[in-house]
């Protein structure tokens, strides 16, 4: 391969003001060399990131993207890390169940007395997504959908909710992380449809199912959800099935 | 002078007795004078009773003719004219004698046994007093199905305050889940929704929903009734049932008032008529995450709510509490394949503001059926499930498929049945039209239905072409049998109301006393009692709203003093009767123990445990029951005594007589109050007097009328057998067994069972 | 449990299908449970000889469980109908006088009698009793897809078994996914072979035809090979296959299937005794064994 | 020969065991009969008939009954249908029916000589000594005594001459 087509990725690191961020500045200052192709941007808490970020970040030209915050246990705004850890569990849940590569995402917590450790840790995933290659061209169908799903409020409501469903709600952890995945994919399922049925007006179940790849037993329920919250309706019938259409 | 008096009972007794034979020789008995009628319930029989009463200044009488549940209260009442009501005892000679046993001389000997076990009984009797109580004019309904709203409104229109407890979020039971009602097709809704209105806007009906009755105590008149109502974590008196909480809840779940056929969320309110109109956190699938919270203008979210317990005070309770359908799933109908749905379920894909907006679109895929087929009397008139026919399932599918013919007249609908039941106005023309519209009624009973992908293939037989056929369905519909609902059988242990072999509740009597029970002031109504149309369930509250106002119609009512009573001479002060005493009954001063009158439920267990044998129960005293045994003996030694309690053996061993089944004529029945009233002294007392065997004919475990008599029963049976052993008669000479009210063959069973070990 | 017992093997596996016999030894030696032999004869097939007299069956079929009683063992069947024979037999002698008094006096002429204390089991349940043994022993999950046929006889009449749902069989399920296979459902799975009743000897053709229907639905779902518990099942689902002409699906008794996942070589099991082929099964056996390798 | 419980009359008694009194012609026996969709047999229609009490004995599809037991296992009236078929093949026995397989015959014999339905072949033998089985298993047919009192016991009971008869009269 010819030396000049050698691939360079693009990298977004999303780091915390109080650890990562610091961590950071002490390679800078100790003179710690690592790779160039992170671009760093700066939050308050690793807990601020979106979903919805990270999403934009790889929709935009970056073939990684990665969330460095403090320790567990050493969270400025105490629980910060742990939200933005059970989300990036999440959206790596997700990558995997669209068939994404959830290596590209990445989570990791350095403190502010870490430089090494930073460096460390930005060559690891820099290599990593070196290796790789560039982002490839259908990822952004996909990430569409993704983004289309995290982004409704059904989901936005359970991502946000964590924290008064587990202190208040004393609701165990485990229960509802299962329901937030069972929601999330739920709703990429719910993204799959719309698409279809927008792309080609009006649809039959059989048709839905066909396109999307969902089985039609799972994709009833999404119909019979979805003509429920008033987004699909009825548009006569074809071959014993109803034509659904997107309702104004 | 004893005054025995026999009925011929036209053919019924005189068939099959001698009954001059028995007149004459009881003539012959000493202090016994004895006459013969044709009817003694009529007004001739009655009047030669009181005639003679007053003529002969008898001290006791006998009334031998049916079983005291028929005409027992006419007796009470004609002899209550001449002489205190309790001075009789009856010998029941039609059901426990002469129509179970088919040789004429054994029957008139058994009679003879009987009889005289009578006449030694009443030669003990003395004088029973009445006294007064107050009632409560409040009325308990359980259940708010179409025939609990419709008893509720009935009741509040005689000016009675009712409250009514509902185990769901909402009244309106199972028929406001339909689409329409049968033989008329009217909307089912629209015909269940203005009651749904009246009964919420009545000032006299106080409705608890999510409320489930978990105790009743007290007596008939004054019954108190501890409820709980579970927590539905919104303010009843704020939510205003907008839906904005359910708008954004995230979580979707199949709801279980659509049956599975539709979604909701864990805040919701079941149907948009609910009654009380508010919304509910179901907390198994709520995910806590606050939002309903947060966008409840009205502020009506208690997460922290918790159940609740209170009491009612009410004079009389109406049971109501409805049926299930049986689960056939995993069963050879393979209800657990999404296709394969029950005829509910299809209610809910039919009603208009259904999951599915009235189409018959199929779970599994969404589709319309091009063929659809009915399977009748699945899980009915079948010994592995419900032996009895549920009643309303010909109508019922025959409804469905004819409204979903004429909607879809392309569409190619076939309904299996064995037999097709139509009795009732309207319906045999309702039929005629479903096969004129071309729906196929193919006279054959479902095999299997096989799955096949999405699709099913039913294998059924076409009887009359004697063919078998697979016929490829792409919807089957089970007319799904009728059971007994969860709340029906609790009412069963919690009310102890007695249930049939079918476990629905029964009444006194199937056919004159249809709502009545054994415990005065309880009624029962609806499919409670047993699967029925909701017509049925209408007339079913009418009369129990017209039985309650009659019995509550005064400030007080009488009641009679058959109750246990302390002789404080023997007395020894120990504590036992109280302690053992379920309705406490039993009352100390420290000084002295009082039996409270109004309590006493007469069942007798105290006096079988007290040690000096200072508590005995009037109407059926230790000495009392004794003297029967020695005159059933004393006419017939190789007989078999049966003692049977009044709640469910002696009413079996009248069915087994209704039924004409064989009993052998040793066996004797004694009526007892409970079999916890049966003393060891009881049970061994006749082999001494030479008898063959005893048995104990007591209710179903867990059933008892008394609550735990039966068990009581038990323990003593099982030492008795020990004794009987050790004296060498023989424990297994003792037995006890248990049947329901209901259950006829298993009277007769135990009585040949009985025959067979003492020979 | 008990862990000894007297191997009833029936004529089918000792005469036809020594495969059955020699694995279902291996199984059992392997899971701890020792068999002991005793003279037996045929049990005798249910649907030739109670079709013929009810009586000559029972007392044949009394006459073998008194071979066990003589040793105080309960006796193990590896057979649907030998077990329901044998089953049937006992419960007929059980509940009636009269039966018991026609055996006695049968069995006396030839010096035997039986007091109706002995029991019979089917193999599968004692199996399906030693799962974690049958786990510990495992050497391979055979990853096979498996089209389970459970056989008339062992499902009816449910008498037989009080805790079995005969309409939704797991036993043989729970079995087969314990070492490591997939059992696959297929249309009217728990329908008959065909071969029972005297059927197989009496009626060919009915029998072959209801063999067809049955196959037909296996191969819809496409399986690596159909399980039985029977060797008369076997037996009729291997040569009538053959004669039918039609299909190609291997046929395993249970036995053998879990003597594949103990790692014992095809060959030992003597399973190129089927009529139908089980080479294509075999290759597949082997590529998992290697893989794990 | 009055007292012959198989005398229609008094066989009728016999059948009644089976509870045929209870059916209700409802056909789930006949619907789920998988010899029933391939032959035609329908024990729907013979439980009929042995209630009017038709004679049945001449009747060739009692012997395309696999009994499978589906139809007794689910018939709602608990009618022992398999058992009753049974019984109708014991009297068609008895009763000199011309149906019953000449393969059964052959079995039957076997058993009373061989004390196997299927007897073991040299060619087993063979394979049984390869796969390191006892060539020939320790069972009733190969003891000599064993075999004797069987042979005993199967003519006391008579079965043979039952099915010897019928050969004789084809």
């Amino acid at each position: 391969m010819a030396e000049e087509e050698k691939f360079e990725p693009n990298i977004i690191a999303f780091t915390c003001n109080w650890c990562s961020y610091a961590g950071a500045d002490l390679a800078g200052t100790s003179r710690i060399q690592y790779a160039p192709n992170m671009r760093l941007i700066r939050v308050m808490c690793s807990g601020r990131v979106e979903p919805t970020f990270m999403i934009e970040a790889l929709q935009n030209g970056a073939d990684g993207v990665c969330i460095l915050g403090c320790h567990f246990g050493d969270c400025h705004y105490i629980s910060g890390n742990y939200e933005t850890k059970r989300r990036m569990d999440l959206m790596k849940d997700l990558f995997k169940d669209l068939g994404l590569d959830e290596n590209r995402l990445m989570i990791e917590w350095v403190s502010a007395s870490e430089g090494e450790r930073f460096a460390q840790v930005v060559n690891d995933f820099t290599d990593k997504i070196r290796e790789l290659g560039p982002l490839p061209e259908e990822y952004q169908q996909k990430l569409k959908l993704l983004k289309g799903a995290i982004e409704g409020s059904r989901l936005r409501i359970v991502l946000g909710s964590t924290k008064r469903a587990f202190e208040e709600g004393e609701i165990e952890e485990e229960r509802y992380v299962q329901a937030m995945h069972d929601i999330a994919k739920e709703e990429i399922e719910r993204m799959k449809i719309m698409e279809a049925v927008d792309k080609n007006k009006s649809m039959t179940v059989p048709e839905i199912s066909e396109a999307t790849g969902i089985d039609k037993l799972r994709l009833w329920r999404h119909i019979l959800s979805l003509t429920q919250k008033l987004v699909l309706e009825t548009a006569g019938e074809k071959d014993n099935y109803m034509i659904y259409q997107r309702r104004d | 002078m004893i005054g025995v008096f026999i009925c011929f009972c036209g053919n019924n007794i005189g068939g099959y007795v001698h009954v001059p034979e028995l007149t004459e020789y009881f003539n012959k008995k000493e202090g016994v004078i004895a006459f013969d009628t044709m009817f003694l319930c009529s007004e001739i029989g009655q009047n030669l009773i009181k005639e003679k009463i007053e003529e002969l200044n008898l001290d006791s009488v006998v009334i031998a003719s049916c079983s005291p549940k028929h005409h027992g209260g006419i007796f009470q009442a004609c002899i209550g004219e001449k002489m205190n009501q309790f001075k009789w005892e009856f010998a029941n000679i039609r059901e426990q004698c002469a129509w179970v046993t088919p040789n004429k001389e054994e029957a008139t000997e058994k009679a003879k046994a009987i009889i005289n076990g009578a006449i030694e009984k009443a030669k003990l009797l003395t004088d029973i007093g009445t006294t007064k109580v107050s009632v409560t004019k409040d009325v308990l309904i359980i259940g708010g199905g179409i025939a609990g709203m419709h008893a509720s409104l009935e009741l509040s229109d005689k000016g009675f305050h009712v409250n009514m407890v509902e185990k769901k979020e909402t009244i309106g039971g199972n028929m406001v889940r339909f689409d329409r009602i049968f033989p008329t097709d009217d909307c089912a809704m629209c015909t269940g929704s203005p009651l749904l209105a009246d009964v919420a806007m009545n000032p006299l009906i106080d409705i608890f929903s999510l409320s489930e009755v978990t105790e009743v105590k007290g007596r008939a008149g004054e019954y108190i009734a501890t409820v709980v109502k579970k927590p539905r974590y919104v303010d009843e008196t704020k939510c205003t049932a907008c839906g904005e909480c359910t708008t954004h809840c995230p979580v979707e779940v199949w709801s279980e008032w659509d049956l599975e056929m539709g979604l909701r969320a864990a805040i919701y309110k079941p149907m948009a008529q609910a009654v009380p109109l508010k919304n509910r956190i179901e907390r198994d699938s709520c995910i806590r995450c606050g939002t309903c919270e947060n966008v409840c203008k009205a502020g009506a979210i208690m997460y922290d709510d918790e159940p609740r317990e209170f009491k009612l005070t009410v004079g009389a309770i109406v049971v109501a509490t409805g049926y299930d359908l049986v689960d056939l799933s995993n069963t050879e109908y393979h209800l657990e394949h999404p296709n394969v749905i029950t005829g509910l379920q299809l209610e809910r894909l039919k009603v208009p503001s259904g999951p599915t907006e009235g189409e018959i679109l199929r779970p599994s895929d969404g589709k319309k059926p091009k063929h659809l087929l009915f399977v009748q009397c699945a899980g009915s008139r079948d010994r592995r499930h419900n032996v009895y026919c549920s009643k309303i399932c010909c109508m019922y599918a025959t409804k469905n498929a004819r409204l979903i013919k004429a909607e879809n007249p392309e569409m190619d609908i076939t309904l299996c049945y064995i037999d097709m039941r139509t009795a009732g106005r309207g319906y045999e023309e309702f039929f005629d039209t479903a096969r004129e519209m071309g729906i196929k009624y193919l006279r054959g009973n479902v095999s299997e239905i096989v799955p096949d992908g999405e699709d099913l293939i039913v294998r059924v037989e076409d009887t009359f072409a004697n063919e078998p056929k697979a016929i490829k369905a792409d919807l089957v519909v089970l007319s799904t049998g009728l059971i007994p609902s969860q709340g029906t059988r609790d009412m069963g242990t919690i009310i102890h109301l007695v249930s049939g072999a079918d476990n629905f509740l029964a009444p006194v009597h199937v056919k004159i006393a249809p709502v009545d029970t054994a415990n005065k002031g309880i009624y029962i109504a609806g499919t409670s009692e047993s699967p029925k149309p909701i017509q049925e369930c209408i007339t079913d509250a009418g009369m129990v709203a017209s039985r309650i106002a009659t019995f509550l119609k005064d400030p007080e009512i009488e009641i009679e003093l058959v109750t246990s009573k302390i002789n404080p001479e023997v007395c020894i002060k120990c504590g036992t009767c109280a302690d053992n005493c379920v309705y406490d009954a039993i009352e100390t001063t420290g000084e002295f123990y009082k039996v409270l009158d109004v309590s006493c439920q007469s069942c007798g267990k105290c006096s079988v445990t007290c040690p000096t044998g200072a508590i005995d129960l009037s109407l059926y005293t230790e000495d009392q029951i004794t003297r029967q045994i020695d005159g059933i003996l004393a006419s017939d030694r190789d007989s078999i005594i049966a003692f049977s309690c009044y709640q469910c053996g002696y009413n079996a061993a009248d069915l087994a007589g209704t039924a004409k089944a064989k009993i052998s004529p040793k066996i004797k029945v004694i009526r007892v109050p409970c079999s916890g009233r049966v003393t060891m002294q009881h049970m061994l007392y006749p082999f001494y007097k030479g008898a063959k065997g005893v048995f104990l004919a007591a209710c179903l475990e867990g059933q008892c009328h008394y609550i735990d008599g039966n068990l009581q029963a038990k323990e003593k049976v099982a030492l008795a057998k020990k004794s009987l052993d050790i004296m060498g008669v023989g424990g297994h000479k003792l037995n006890l067994f248990n049947m329901s009210s209901a259950e006829g063959p298993k009277f007769v069973a135990a009585a040949k069972r009985m025959v067979e070990i003492c020979q | 449990m008990k862990n000894k017992y007297s191997l009833f093997p029936g004529c089918i596996s000792k005469n036809m299908y020594p495969s059955i016999e020699k694995s279902t030894r291996i199984v059992f030696d392997k899971i701890g449970i020792e068999l002991l032999d005793h003279k037996y004869s045929c049990c005798p097939a249910p649907g030739v000889f109670r079709g013929y007299d009810r009586n000559t069956h029972m007392t044949l079929g009394v006459r073998n469980i008194v071979m066990a009683s003589q040793d105080d063992v309960d006796v193990l069947t590896i057979c649907n109908g030998c077990y329901g024979s044998l089953w049937e037999a006992n419960e007929m002698f059980k509940k009636s006088k009269e039966n018991q008094e026609f055996v006695n006096e049968m069995l006396g002429k030839i010096g035997l009698s039986y007091d109706g204390n002995t029991e019979v089991y089917h193999f599968a349940d004692i199996l399906h009793e030693s799962l974690d043994k049958l786990k510990e022993n495992k050497e391979l999950d055979l990853g096979l897809r498996v089209a389970i046929h459970y056989g008339c006889h062992y499902l009816r009449p449910s008498a037989k078994h009080p805790d079995l749902n005969p309409e939704a069989p797991h036993i043989v399920e729970d079995i087969v996914e314990a070492l490591g296979c997939e059992s696959v459902d297929f249309k009217n799975k728990l329908s008959c072979c065909g071969a029972g009743g005297g059927v197989w000897s009496g009626a060919e053709d009915v029998s072959l035809k209801i063999l067809d229907e049955k196959l037909g639905n296996v191969e819809e779902a496409n399986v690596d090979c159909m399980l039985n518990i029977c060797p008369f099942c076997h037996l009729q689902l291997d040569q009538g296959q053959a004669k039918l002409k039609k299909y190609k699906i291997p046929i395993l008794h249970l036995s053998e299937l879990i003597g594949l996942a103990f790692g014992v070589r095809p060959k030992h099991l003597a399973m190129h005794t089927h009529m139908v082929s089980t080479r294509d099964l075999e290759k597949k056996i082997k590529k998992a064994k290697r893989s794990k390798e | 020969m009055s007292e012959d419980p198989y005398e229609i009359e008094q066989f009728k008694k016999i059948l009644e065991d089976s509870k045929i009194l209870s059916c209700v012609q409802c056909g789930k026996c006949t619907a789920g009969c998988p010899a029933g969709r391939q032959s035609r047999i329908r024990i729907r229609e013979l439980i009929h008939l042995a209630q009017d009490g038709v004679d049945l004995k001449d009747d060739p599809s009692l012997w395309y009954c696999t009994t499978c037991y589906n139809c007794q296992e689910r018939c709602p009236k608990g009618v022992d249908t398999t058992e009753a078929v049974i019984y109708l093949r014991n009297r068609a026995v008895r009763k000199g029916d011309h149906n019953f397989p000449p393969l059964h015959v052959t079995a039957i014999k076997s058993l009373r000589d061989k004390g196997d339905g299927f007897p073991l072949s040299p060619e087993v033998e063979k394979i049984r000594s390869i796969i390191g089985l006892p060539i020939r298993p320790d069972d009733l047919a190969h003891d000599e005594k064993y075999l004797k009192d069987f042979t005993k016991l199967i003519d006391e009971l008579g079965i043979l001459k039952l099915v010897e008869n019928k050969d004789g009269e084809q």
